[in-house]
């Protein structure tokens, strides 16, 4: 019940977010929303089905590339936003299948290297994608059902609660996933391979499934990103991109449901808070991961919740 | 009696060794059956080869007559064949209970099931309680499988293996690392699930007196062929059986 | 691991999560706090002893300043520096200080818009300026419009900038006042027009817009002039190649009498080394650096330059080049800056340092802070700058001035190599003029 | 004809750098389980120390690259000591997290230091010059790197496979307990294998500072290709690094050569049909 409260009253501060905070502050919690999506993905493969990906960037880049040619070639906020979420899941559907055969660091890799050539597509295909200048121009389309409403998207506002319904449900479907028999199934492949197969578990086949749904998380976030920066650009598919949801993730803990959320919003804030201050950002993101890693490896939720930690 | 399990000629080698050579059985279903051998006799690699988990070099096996000899194991488990494992093999993080609502899904046909709650899986939830209460674990139902003591842990590596539901269940030592009064309990455990179940059992096992006492089937094994199979009685007087466990008590 | 030490550690946790979370809230309340106000039009008129109503002008500059292009970035911070305090010196402008914030672009895309929208619209910026990399540059572009800034590009030098973005979508807060990218390669063909001898031309080139651009403009211009000229061979080069032999050689593999190569910081001085290494200058008449007289790279080759090893056959170019022209204000600047921080300035620091003038120019024409004030002062301006007189192409917002190149010498009054055998081509004769055409870039 | 074989030449000594990059890699992953993100910035730092010495300081270029290891086996104790020690029985991604952390520290330190600027000192004399390969001019000092990055491979070989040291650490490479059993000081043994692996980094920057830039950042840069390296060649196998090595920096350098505008693909494809074909790497057990 407490819980409940509790994100009942985070979902009406947020709610109510653009009444008493500035435009860079609602392009912040954009931003942490969008970060929040996609490391909620990317622990669903790491934190549920124990697979470390290090290219979901590049579904994320196919979910935002996406997103734009449609929203170029027919601008429907709603298309664009569902057909990028669409194309991503069918890569990362066809990916996942070469991917899945292998596991820990092999897996990793794999993916790191699929990742890397998303990026050098994009970064080559110029015809398609812009090259390295990207694709620019991209319209904030106004939300539409033709013959129901339509929404006007050019106030940062209005964008901001499409983002965050979308978020909204995303992570409730995240929530239903997880606390299904599908999300069970998965928990047991991470926590023993060999035994989920002796009871009868398809293990490739939820492995398939989890990789399947992360891009489609990663291509969900990145599909949201064209219409707030009227930009895509390679960089979105680098492998460093792929690195936040993973520190994400590992600050703010693995085996919780909240903690890619939290390690969201303190990444997400610390990098913006230092580089303010200090041209050395490096070095001092550097410095507080270290620390993170040797002082608490449970992420930061685990400090309230007890559990977790190591594995 | 009908046979449940029946093999051709088996061989499994590594390299020069063989692990498993020439193995042609028949198992009857309803005998308490156990698997016994010195180290190194390829009791476990038998197992792993029968329940699917590695493939056989040579030879063919029989389910009910049906030829299984290529099978993966999760589709054995599906036609009713489960296993436990040597070294400890369940799900560390996740709970007592989920361990066991896991294998009782996965029989269900319920693991694709990505909307629902777990709790509003009636069927599974309540046969996953009662299995719980069979193997003595409902007190512990909500710690991390991972957090059990030992004993506690080789229990619900049983229930995990009973969870499936089998016609077919291999144990490898399932009283590994107890202690003597610990293995009685959980090997007359096992006897009496045997019986409610209507599962047949296939154990390897090393504590002779257990063995002698519980078995229907006594099943000798040494350098991977197998030495002498037949009545506990039958097997303490045979002689080469007696020769391999020198100076052993049998 | 002992009782204690555990308990110290869970201690430890428990302290920086609190100053976690402290620094959380803080960071979030001071965004929520500092951006409403800031967010009104920059011009105010509370203040009657200010002409322009405010005691600081506040300048939001970035480059990039982390990674191997570090140095770009620090150029355009210390140019933007030197002009702000000569400026404060005199009393600012109208009264009005300047104040700096300078953040890192990273050369990322992403990055470069999340700081323009943070200096916009929370640390409160009057005018931006700065940005590196191209793809930074068409990123930032598109927003000012919602920004309602003014933003100088100093550094990025795609075309498409000014002629997609100002000219074709008409955003008109745009300006550019570096040279476009046309700049190196129309120079490099006018130059070597002029060369019967060299018939068989090489690229190397950076594997993005940059080097695609380039490579494409100087094979239209130069086939204009030059009909019989062949090009033989390309090899393209990413960000971050630590290794040029392989380019180098497949490149010569086609027997090449000239190469024209793009690739500038660091990656330009290895290139030029490994050339040398290579024997290049043994078997071609001329090789073009298109950013070759930007003063890093001028200092990485300085030696090489001394010893003759270029036999000079090394030619170059850059946005703007320290030894010339010869005015007093360019003079005054070079003396200035050497004084300041005891290097030379290379085009990056000029261009900034010329920002920071160009602002005060316009400043001081519409009197008033409004966007669109500054940019009707800033249409079709002159003015005098240490690289020359730049104006203001009202069509597209480029700021064009001469730039001229020449072969790469050691000059006994200079501690690093200059420009010599300066070749000098009007302005007009090789920038891109509207209506623009798209630029066909087959490779 | 000819240019193929100056291309895979040229292509030969470039592999050599990501050799000595990889090798390092490999042994510490090998034996210690660890997988160094950080790996190419010692590599950066065997770069700047060499530069440091030899290029401002003056010092002799064969002693500036010997200090210069030294110095870098020092950075890596107190990695290893301090902190990787305490973080082996963690996952992967923590290893990994740890050590990113480590990049970023000593790219911004190598700024602090150094400067943006690239940097790269003059070519010491007796290195000029180049001989007739095909009858094209190839450089003496390619040649040089050729040399070291073979006789590094032997004298390596023969350090794990001849030396009361190596049989140590294959043995605990294989079975930490059962080598802990027989009194091998595991926790020494790790910490010098190591600063092994941080020298051979150390040597592949120091021996390109003469020609190739060092500035902040390009570990990070080189690091990824190191990472398909090994993983080509098998993860933790010597022999898998060296050939890795070798077909990555050729076939760029023929990639280069023929079809230039996929060269930036290449190595990813290379991976990945290596990873699809054979999962373990081509050398990998």
């Amino acid at each position: 019940m407490k819980t409940r409260l509790a994100i009942l009253i985070l979902v009406v501060l947020l709610a109510l977010l653009p009444a008493y905070a500035g435009k860079y502050a609602l392009y912040v919690a954009i931003h942490i929303l969008l970060l929040s999506i996609f490391s909620l993905g990317f622990n669903l493969l790491f934190g549920y089905t124990g697979l470390l990906s290090f290219g979901q960037a590049g579904f994320y880049a196919v979910g935002a590339y996406g997103c734009a040619k449609i929203l170029l070639a027919y601008p429907s906020l709603l298309v664009g936003i569902v057909g990028g979420v669409v194309i991503a899941g069918a890569v990362s559907l066809l990916l996942g299948f070469l991917c899945i055969r292998h596991t820990r660091i092999y897996f990793s890799m794999l993916t790191l290297s699929f990742g890397m050539m998303i990026f050098s597509l994009a970064w080559k295909w110029r015809d398609v994608t812009g090259g390295d200048d990207g694709l620019v121009g991209i319209p904030r389309a106004p939300l539409e059902i033709p013959g129901l409403f339509k929404i006007n998207m050019a106030p940062m506002e209005n964008y901001y609660y499409v983002v965050l319904a979308f978020a909204i449900l995303a992570i409730y479907l995240f929530y239903r996933i997880v606390h299904s028999p599908m999300g069970l199934t998965m928990q047991g492949i991470r926590d023993s391979e060999t035994r989920s197969v002796c009871i009868g578990i398809s293990v490739r086949k939820y492995r398939l499934l989890s990789f399947t749904i992360a891009g489609m998380y990663a291509g969900l976030a990145g599909a949201l990103l064209p219409p707030l920066e009227s930009t895509v650009t390679p960089p979105l598919a680098h492998w460093s991109h792929s690195a936040e949801p993973v520190l994400a993730t590992l600050l703010g803990g693995v085996y919780s449901f909240s903690g890619p959320i939290v390690g969201s919003v303190l990444f997400y804030l610390l990098k913006d808070i230092i580089v303010r201050f200090t041209e050395y950002w490096q070095m001092c993101l550097g410095i507080i991961v270290v620390v993170l890693v040797m002082g608490f490896r449970g992420g930061v939720v685990s400090i309230f919740s007890r559990k977790g930690g190591q594995r | 009696m009908k046979a449940i399990i029946r093999t051709e000629s088996l061989g499994k080698y590594f390299g020069q060794m063989a692990a498993v050579h020439e193995v042609t059985l028949t198992l009857q279903e309803g005998l308490f059956t156990s698997v016994i051998g010195p180290n190194g006799a390829g009791k476990t690699t038998l197992i792993n080869i029968l329940s699917g988990y590695m493939l056989p070099d040579r030879g063919k096996i029989y389910f009910r007559e049906k030829e299984i000899t290529r099978l993966g194991p999760d589709k054995r488990v599906k036609m009713g064949i489960s296993r436990s494992f040597q070294v400890m093999n369940i799900f560390p993080r996740m709970t007592v209970f989920q361990n066991i609502l896991l294998p009782v899904l996965s029989r269900l046909n319920k693991t694709s099931s990505a909307f629902s709650s777990l709790q509003s899986q009636k069927e599974a939830v309540e046969e996953a309680e009662k299995i719980l209460g069979e193997v003595w674990l409902q007190e512990e139902k909500d710690s991390p499988g991972g957090e059990l003591s030992h004993g506690d842990q080789r229990l619900l590596e049983l229930g995990i293996a009973v969870a499936s539901n089998p016609q077919l269940c291999f144990l490898d030592e399932p009283s590994s690392g107890m202690t003597p009064i610990e293995r009685i309990k959980v090997l007359e455990l096992v006897k009496k699930l045997a019986s409610e179940r209507k599962t047949t059992f296939i154990i390897v096992e090393h504590d002779m007196d257990i063995v002698f006492s519980l078995s229907d089937w006594i099943v000798v094994m040494n350098r991977g062929e197998v030495l002498a199979e037949g009545k506990p009685g039958d097997i303490r007087e045979n002689q080469e059986v007696r020769d391999i466990y020198l100076g052993e008590e049998i | 691991m002992s009782g204690s030490k555990k308990i110290s550690r869970r201690e430890l946790l428990k302290a920086a999560t609190v100053a976690g979370i402290g620094g959380m809230t803080l960071g979030l309340s001071k965004v929520g706090e500092a951006a409403s106000p800031k967010e009104k039009p920059p011009a105010q008129t509370k203040s009657t002893k200010k002409i322009l109503g405010v005691d600081v002008i506040k300048l939001g500059g970035q480059g990039v300043i982390s990674g191997a292009h570090a140095d770009y970035g620090w150029q355009i911070q210390a140019g933007a520096v030197l002009a702000i305090d000569e400026i404060n010196a005199k009393g600012g402008i109208l009264g009005s200080k300047l104040e700096l914030k300078f953040m890192d672009e990273e050369l990322k895309p992403a990055v470069a818009v999340k700081n323009a929208r943070y200096l916009a619209t929370d640390w409160g910026a009057h005018l931006l300026f700065g940005v590196d990399s191209s793809g930074s540059a068409m990123a930032v572009g598109p927003i000012l419009p919602e920004l309602d800034r003014i933003c100088m590009f100093d550094h990025a030098s795609t075309h498409r900038l000014t002629e997609e973005l100002v000219y074709g979508k008409g955003i008109k807060q745009i300006f550019r006042i570096a040279a476009p990218v046309y700049q190196e390669s129309n120079l490099a063909a006018l130059i070597f027009k002029d060369f019967p001898n060299i018939k068989r031309w090489a690229g190397i080139h950076c594997d993005y817009e940059y080097g695609y651009s380039v490579w494409a403009l100087f094979k239209d211009t130069l086939k204009k002039y030059r009909p019989d000229v062949e090009f033989v061979s390309i090899a393209w080069a990413p960000f971050w190649t630590m290794d040029f032999s392989s380019h180098i050689s497949a490149v010569m593999a086609a027997k090449p009498d000239g190469i024209i190569a793009t690739p500038w910081a660091g990656e330009g001085v290895m290139l030029l080394r490994q050339a040398l290494m290579l024997g290049v200058f043994d078997n071609i008449q001329a090789w073009f650096q298109c950013m070759g007289a930007s003063v890093d790279i001028l200092e990485g080759i300085s030696n090489e330059v001394a010893a003759g090893k270029f036999k000079d056959k090394l030619w170059a170019t850059a946005r703007y080049i320290h030894n010339y022209p010869d005015t007093p204000e360019n003079n005054k600047f070079v003396a200035s800056f050497r004084k300041r921080w005891n290097r030379f300035p290379n085009y990056s620091a000029e261009n900034a340092y010329s920002t920071i003038y160009v602002f005060k120019a316009a400043l001081e024409k519409c009197r008033s802070l409004k966007t669109s004030d500054l940019i009707k002062a800033m249409e079709g301006l002159k003015i005098m700058t240490p690289a020359g007189e730049r104006f203001f192409r009202p069509e597209d917002h480029q700021a064009i001035y001469n730039v001229p190149g020449g072969r790469v010498v050691k000059d006994p009054n200079y501690p690093i190599p200059v420009l010599g055998d300066l070749k000098v081509f009007p302005a007009q004769a090789y920038y891109r003029n509207p209506p623009f055409e798209p630029l066909a870039m087959a490779k | 004809m000819e240019t193929l074989v100056f291309q895979g030449l040229v292509g030969l000594s470039v592999s050599m750098y990501l050799w000595l990059l990889a090798a390092g890699l490999t042994i510490v992953f090998g034996v210690l389980g660890v997988l160094n993100f950080a790996h190419g910035s010692l590599f950066m730092l065997g770069a700047y120390f060499t530069f440091t010495y030899y290029g401002l300081w003056g010092v002799n270029f064969w002693l500036a690259i010997a200090l210069s290891l030294l110095s870098v086996a020092v950075v890596g104790y107190f990695m290893e000591r301090f902190f990787l020690r305490h973080i082996y029985h963690l996952d992967h991604a923590y290893q990994l997290l740890l050590t990113f952390g480590f990049i970023l520290i000593f790219d911004d330190a190598a700024k602090m230091i150094w400067g943006g600027v690239a940097k790269i000192p003059a070519m010491p004399s007796f290195f000029e010059g180049t001989v007739s390969v095909v009858g094209r001019p190839f450089p003496f000092y390619n040649l040089f790197i050729i040399g070291t990055g073979l006789a590094v491979a032997i004298v390596v070989w023969l350090l794990f496979e001849k030396t009361w040291w190596g049989k140590m650490v294959r043995a605990s490479a294989s079975d930490r307990e059962m080598a802990s059993a027989i009194g091998v000081n595991i926790p020494t043994l790790f910490t010098g294998v190591f600063v092994f692996g941080a020298m051979l980094a150390a040597l592949g920057g120091a021996l390109g500072t003469p020609v190739r830039v060092v500035a902040p950042g390009i570990g990070a840069a080189m690091i990824i290709q190191a990472f398909i390296i090994t993983v080509i060649g098998g993860l933790g196998n010597l022999k898998g690094a060296f050939v890795g090595a070798i077909i990555v920096g050729t076939l760029s350098a023929y990639g280069i050569l023929l079809f230039p505008v996929f060269e930036l693909f290449l190595i990813f494809l290379i991976m990945a049909v290596v990873l699809m074909v054979k999962p373990q790497g081509l050398f990998g057990g």
